[in-house]
């Protein structure tokens, strides 16, 4: 079973290096950078859920909180995978070959990919601050270490999270304009920075419904989430649907409604031109009109798999999303460029994000037992819950608990 | 011939326990009386907690979608003005049109729904409704046969109802 | 959360006395207040009346800048009402506990707030007598309005917006005033047992009630969402420099937001020393409150950074332009106090010592306020004046009259405000009670 | 300033339109036998130097006196309105036979590429107005013509200072590097085919004709004004008052055109009015009308012929040839507004002095 992701990864290896061998390097290279931004929209997202539901005070989600923070794996791995798009930024960037006028600084790859290789490196490693403390507090909790410690770790993730929370906001629009946006360096969208990170929130908290689906069986975990957490699961999925939906339109609308040639010229290659446009279709309805009906449906979001299942065709629409966001610009073509190549690739960042994550759950609790938040919730400490939350810093949106 | 009791508790709890005290003597609940959401004891007396309050909900927000976005292509067909060179009728500002039409008739079948199935407005008091209810006074009102109805004021007491009363039926003040 | 505990009620009777009690007979300070506020109502009012007679010519407005402060106030009270709605509807979604002793004076204050917003685009009519032929209603003109402009957007979303701030209001208040009619008597009891519609609290209508009340709620967050949003619409679909901007529906919610808390905090603070609510409406409740600013605080100055970032960006000369004079130009002052007021003034919340002390609290409230109605004059005015064709330039100051009607919307609001606390229970009874119950208190 | 036939008070205005030193007057004003409205405006210079001897002196006085001028800045910015060529590259571009790009009016001109909307048709004519900046002299009879033509309202100089001026065809003037290098751009209405103003209007009072007019409708304006922050020329004008023409003036009024109420919004109609009544003159002789039968105030009055008006869906009209010129151009054009008012760029010699 462990070879298996192995396998994958040598074979996206494979794939892509046949690609950028063959005749069109800038194809490999593009659905390279597809997945790149679709997996760094998960992982940073996944690690910055875990950074908002300390701050909102959110009970119920901590038995969600481990398979959240396992993403912080693969993320020196995204590290290494943007260096190495350096090597392909000639394939990809227009800027590169032909500067342009009063961008040359801004646009200019070493400056460019230093700026970013720092902002995914000190994301990397806050979240990595993170995640040592609260899987350390864990640790101490069950081989009954000191209390006072384990409560000390809760205090810094309590500082560390906000952190987390202002870098994801800020670096995600620099990595958003850096790596997609330039790819057309015409072309603005003054929110396209917050939609790609409001969209790396909802892949996140897709493949977090994906992940609960997988595993809320497993010994260790079993029971714990269970039948209201999908719910709330659901719900919030629900929610950043309409989210990522409403930052779409924003941006949409604006650029409709003006018709000023440098802004429309970059959607109507996407949503009205051949053979894009059916691209762009199916995205609509995978990343927002399928799990908005069906999320509407209470019984849905309450069924693991249903849950998981619908999650999974948000993924596979904000996969194509990424998709139509970075190849439209990458090398003129008649057809899109979707074939075995690109499913080796997506095979081969699919395989790196499982062994990551399989590499880091092989090594920790499962559950969040030195949170405070988790006792509050699974009531494993003794008194009034109240009590434990009188002492938290942040009690912004807590869990009220009924009943 | 049925006889009414009215129980009055000072907390929900008490009340909760009491409901199948008294069922197992063969009352049945009318109604419970509560000055906060009581819904987590319906299950008790055999009613589901959610209301369809959710299909009128869900059928208003259907129709406003439909009129909303429905009359505004009408009224673009009637004359077809094109203004700013737009498409008439034009499908991306109608988005907008459609959502606030959307929420504005979801939210009022919502609300007439619920007043219809609360019974609101009411005009006239009940009669087994006491002012304390509004307070910090649970009640419960419930039918029973008449030969029960000591046993059951009694179980009444004992689940911790601070008062029992006898209500006239309407066989009897008839 | 400490003192939450410490000098919270602990039954139903005490909850409900502590708040029924706020609306005991008010004394004369109250009367002179409300009485003030009623002739700054009428003064502006009559302002109004005296611009519908002379034309708009009376307002400070002109070419370049055709909507001068008007619609800062229009802009800035739909930003107010918007916190209402979020702590009332959103944090009740999101089961954020903190929300429940001050959603009621929330509530009101969106109502309020777009009942006098909803005000403002009819003060800036050139032809208000004629208001209506935005309305779509079959006319013998046979002419309907277009439903592609941004104002019938607007009228839509705000006419909308103020049938369900309202309602959700008023159903929240049910229950409430079913208590208060059941404690007087008289004149009284008949009045609040009409608004009670005779309402029970049997199982029945609890049953329907709550399940309704969550769906209220569900309709309200993605309303209060759109609204904001069709309102940056109103400036962002047009083709203006500075306003042409995909960013300006999430930056305006954030920054209604941000303003609207910020109103909570300066209505809230002295109406719980005034009416005697400190046990409900805590400290901690006020923190949070500033909390949620700091996050609010920092998406604005996001959007701040984001906009300049992208119009030198985009290479665009008029863009650029219209931001650097922004902050160069004729309304450079306005600009820096609408930065310093609404980003750097709620990072002060950083510190546990001023968010957590009632001066601080209320002094920052103000700073933000103030420099949130100044962000909203920045982008109107600031982008009007210095468009595309520099001989069309200009600059723009308000005149009497702009400022009269002004001042008396501040009137009426505080008029609304003073009348909403001692009429209607300023903090939701029965959910407070609730509160109890749920914590097994009761 | 003193004369020998007397002296007078006058501001000065310092201006970079005049060389450094000279300060220039003109003469024929203050008026003394034209009624009540004409009296006590401006100064005769003429009274200053009476019988040949043309000699003055100048006293400064610390007084200030606000300017009525409506210059919202003497410079572009480089923003490149009003366009200057080489003649040399002109005359290159002519003999090339180089067709200048532009976004006409006209359904070709929608682009499936960048234009989100489908193209739409007129009924035989298609409007426009071509405008020479080499030709404009900058003398505003355009301005004044078509304030007598359109009833457009005098409102004095207190409005024009709050920055309320009402005209509908104006004379933008901006200096370039060189100080007495003046471009005029007459600015108007453009009847765009994309125009701006019309979508955000809820009532529809602007309107598109199927002539690709873009019409007032002054009785539906409810003055929102939203028309005017959205036209990127500035070129429409709103009604701060109802303002009146005391009586004999209203023997003035063009009975052909409306007065406007106060409270809506007024602009540049093409002479619409011109328009249908040359339609109502070739009634019943079967035929469309020919180039230079419809002629606007404005192009009427120009001395210099700077301004042609006529159908652009005819390709032999004066206009549709000249938007071949290569010195045609679009201000603002890459807005996409489509605008239906084409410029020829003034003629320069000067290689470095060009724009954009």
């Amino acid at each position: 079973m462990k070879l298996l992701p192995l396998a994958g990864i040598v074979l996206g290896a494979a794939s892509f290096l046949l690609g950028i061998r063959g005749e069109d390097p800038s194809r490999a290279w593009g659905s390279y950078l597809v997945n790149l931004v679709f997996w760094m929209g998960i992982c940073m997202g996944s690690v910055t859920w875990v950074a908002i539901m300390n701050m909102t005070n959110a009970s119920w989600g901590r038995p969600l909180k481990r398979l959240a923070e396992a993403q912080v794996a693969t993320m020196p791995f995204l590290w290494i995978l943007v260096a190495l798009l350096y090597a392909g930024h000639r394939s990809l960037y227009i800027w590169s070959t032909h500067p342009v006028h009063g961008k040359e600084r801004w646009l200019e790859a070493d400056f460019l990919f230093g700026r970013d290789l720092l902002v995914i490196g000190a994301m990397t490693l806050v979240s990595y601050f993170l995640v040592h403390q609260s899987v350390r507090a864990d640790e101490e909790k069950l081989l009954g270490g000191d209390e006072t410690s384990v409560r000390l770790r809760w205090r810094r993730q309590i500082l560390l999270s906000p952190v987390l929370g202002i870098l994801y906001g800020v670096g995600m629009s620099v990595l958003a304009w850096d790596l997609i946006m330039s790819l057309d360096p015409h072309w603005v969208s003054t929110l396209f920075g917050g939609y790609y990170f409001m969209g790396g929130l909802y892949s996140a908290l897709a493949w977090l419904a994906v992940l609960s689906f997988l595993f809320h069986r497993r010994e260790g975990i079993q029971g714990k989430i269970d039948g209201s957490v999908f719910h709330d699961l659901g719900k919030l999925l629900f929610a950043f649907c309409l989210v990522t939906g409403d930052f779409f339109y924003s941006q949409f609308l604006v650029i409709w409604y003006g018709n000023i040639p440098e802004e429309t010229k970059y959607v109507i290659l996407r949503v009205k031109t051949e053979p894009w446009n059916s691209v762009a279709w199916v995205v609509l309805a995978g990343a927002f009109g399928i799990p908005f009906v069906a999320l509407l449906s209470r019984k849905l979001k309450m069924s693991p798999p249903l849950l998981g299942a619908t999650a999974l065709v948000v993924l596979g629409g904000m996969w194509l999303e990424r998709f139509l966001l970075v190849v439209p610009s990458v090398g003129a073509r008649g057809q899109i460029p979707l074939g075995w190549a690109e499913v080796g690739v997506a095979v081969g960042f699919l395989s790196l994000e499982i062994m990551c994550f399989g590499w880091f759950m092989e090594r920790v609790p499962w559950l969040p037992v030195g949170d405070p938040l988790f006792e509050k919730r699974w009531g494993s400490l003794s008194g009034d819950p109240l009590e434990v939350s009188g002492h938290l810093p942040g009690s912004n949106k807590g869990g009220k608990v009924r009943g | 011939m049925k006889e009414r009791l009215l129980g009055i508790f000072t907390s929900l709890g008490q009340l909760e326990e009491a409901i199948p005290l008294i069922q197992r003597k063969g009352a049945k609940v009318r109604t419970v009386y509560s000055p906060i959401d009581c819904r987590e004891i319906l299950e008790k007396i055999g009613v589901r907690k959610t209301s369809p309050v959710r299909f009128a909900t869900l059928l208003g927000g259907l129709a406003g979608l439909s009129l909303g976005v429905g009359f505004a292509i009408y009224t673009f067909l009637e004359w077809k003005f094109v203004t700013s060179g737009k498409p008439t009728p034009p499908a991306v500002p109608l988005v907008v049109v459609g959502f606030e039409m959307t929420i504005l008739f979801g939210f009022l079948s919502t609300l007439l729904c619920m007043l219809f199935l609360c019974g609101l407005p009411r005009l006239r008091g009940s009669q087994g409704y006491d002012p304390r209810f509004s307070k910090d006074r649970f009640g419960l009102l419930l039918e029973c046969d008449r030969a029960q109805r000591e046993e059951i004021e009694i179980s009444l007491e004992q689940a911790g109802a601070e008062e029992v009363r006898v209500l006239r039926t309407r066989e009897t003040s008839q | 959360m400490k003192d939450w505990q410490a000098s919270t009620p602990k039954s139903y009777s005490e909850v409900q006395e502590v708040i029924l009690g706020a609306l005991s007979p008010p004394g004369r300070s109250y009367w002179g207040a409300v009485i003030l506020c009623l002739f700054g109502l009428l003064y502006g009012a009559s302002c109004w009346a005296y611009q519908i007679l002379t034309g708009m010519g009376v307002a400070g407005i002109n070419h370049p800048v055709n909507w001068g402060i008007y619609l800062v106030n229009f802009v800035f009270w739909v930003g107010i009402a918007h916190s209402g709605t979020l702590i009332s509807a959103i944090l009740y979604l999101l089961r954020a506990r903190w929300r429940t002793s001050i959603a009621r004076a929330a509530e009101a204050m969106t109502v309020f707030a777009v009942m006098i917003a909803g005000l403002f685009p009819f003060i800036h009519l050139g032809r208000v007598w004629i208001f209506y032929w935005i309305i779509p209603y079959p006319n013998q003109r046979d002419l309907w309005p277009n439903f592609q402009s941004p104002l019938v957007f607007d009228f839509l979303a705000i006419s909308t917006y103020l049938t369900v701030s309202s309602m959700f209001w008023y159903m929240g208040m049910l229950p409430d005033l079913a208590a208060l009619r059941d404690q007087s008597t008289g004149l009284k009891r008949r009045i609040y047992g009409i608004f009670s519609l005779g309402w029970q609290g049997t199982h029945i209508q609890w049953r329907h009630y709550g399940t309704a009340y969550l769906l209220f709620a569900a309709f309200a967050t993605p309303l209060v969402i759109s609204v904001h949003s069709v309102v940056s619409w109103d400036f962002a679909l047009s083709i203006v420099p500075g306003w042409h901007s995909t960013i300006f529906a999430p930056y305006f919610v954030a920054g209604a937001i941000h303003s609207g808390l910020a109103m909570v905090l300066t209505l809230l603070i002295p109406m719980r020393g005034l009416l005697g609510l400190q046990p409900l409406i805590n400290v901690g409740t006020l923190e949070s409150i500033a909390k949620t600013m700091v996050l609010t605080g920092l998406i604005v100055g996001y959007s701040y950074g984001v906009e300049y970032f992208m119009a030198w960006y985009s290479g665009n000369m008029f863009e650029w332009d219209t931001f650097i004079w922004r902050a160069f130009g004729h309304y450079a002052p306005q600009f820096w106090v609408m930065v310093v007021c609404n980003v750097a003034g709620p990072l002060l919340f950083l510190i546990k010592a001023i968010r957590t002390n009632l001066i601080w609290l209320f002094a920052v409230g103000i700073i933000v306020n103030i420099g949130m109605w100044y962000e909203r004059f920045v982008i109107i005015v600031g982008s009007m004046s210095h468009e595309y064709v520099p001989h069309a330039w200009g600059v723009y100051s308000p005149s009497w009259v702009e400022l009269s009607i002004m001042l008396g919307s501040f009137s009426m609001f505080l008029f609304l405000f003073l009348l909403f606390c001692k009429f209607v229970p300023p903090v939701s009874v029965f959910e407070m009670k609730e509160h109890l119950w749920t914590h097994g208190k009761v | 300033m003193k004369g020998f036939g007397g002296e007078a008070e006058i501001p000065a205005y310092v201006t970079p339109l005049t060389i450094p030193g000279v300060l220039s007057m003109p003469l024929g004003q203050g008026h003394t036998s034209f009624g009540r409205f004409a009296k006590g405006c401006g100064v005769n210079g003429w009274k200053l130097c009476s019988r040949g001897a043309n000699h003055v002196s100048i006293q400064p006085r610390a007084l200030k006196v606000k300017f009525a001028n409506t210059d919202g800045s003497l410079s572009q910015h480089g923003r490149g309105l009003a366009q200057g060529m080489d003649l040399g590259e002109y005359r290159e571009a002519k003999s090339k036979g180089q067709l200048p790009k532009l976004r006409l009016p006209l359904p070709e001109a929608y682009d499936p590429k960048e234009d989100f909307y489908p193209p739409h048709k007129h009924n035989l004519y298609r409007w426009a107005m071509v405008v020479d900046l080499d030709r404009c002299i900058g003398c505003g009879a355009c301005v004044i013509a078509c304030n007598a033509e359109n009833n457009v309202a005098i409102v004095g100089r207190e409005l024009v200072l709050q920055g309320r001026e009402m005209q509908w065809i104006r004379i933008e003037r901006y200096l370039e590097d060189h100080p007495l290098k003046v471009r005029f751009l007459p600015m108007l209405c453009q009847h765009c085919d994309a125009a701006p103003c019309e979508s955000v209007c809820p009532v529809y009072a602007p309107h598109h004709s199927a002539e690709g007019l873009n019409n007032q409708v002054y009785n539906r304006c409810i003055g929102t004004r939203f028309c005017s922050q959205n036209c990127p020329y500035k070129v429409r004008r709103f009604n701060w008052f109802t303002f009146t023409r005391p009586k004999p003036l209203h023997l003035q009024l063009n009975p052909d055109v409306t007065v406007r109420q106060k409270g809506v919004m007024e602009k540049c109609s093409f002479c619409v009015q011109r328009i249908v009544e040359a339609k109502n003159r070739i009634r019943g002789e079967r035929r469309t009308l020919r180039d230079g039968e419809v002629i606007p105030a404005c192009v009427q009055t120009c001395p210099t012929e700077a301004l042609v008006f006529g159908n652009l869906m005819d390709p032999e009209s004066r206009v549709a040839r000249l938007s071949r010129d290569p010195r045609a151009y679009q201000v603002l054009g890459h807005l996409n507004t489509k605008p239906a008012v084409i410029y020829l760029r003034r003629l320069e010699t000067r290689r470095e002095a060009m724009a954009p």
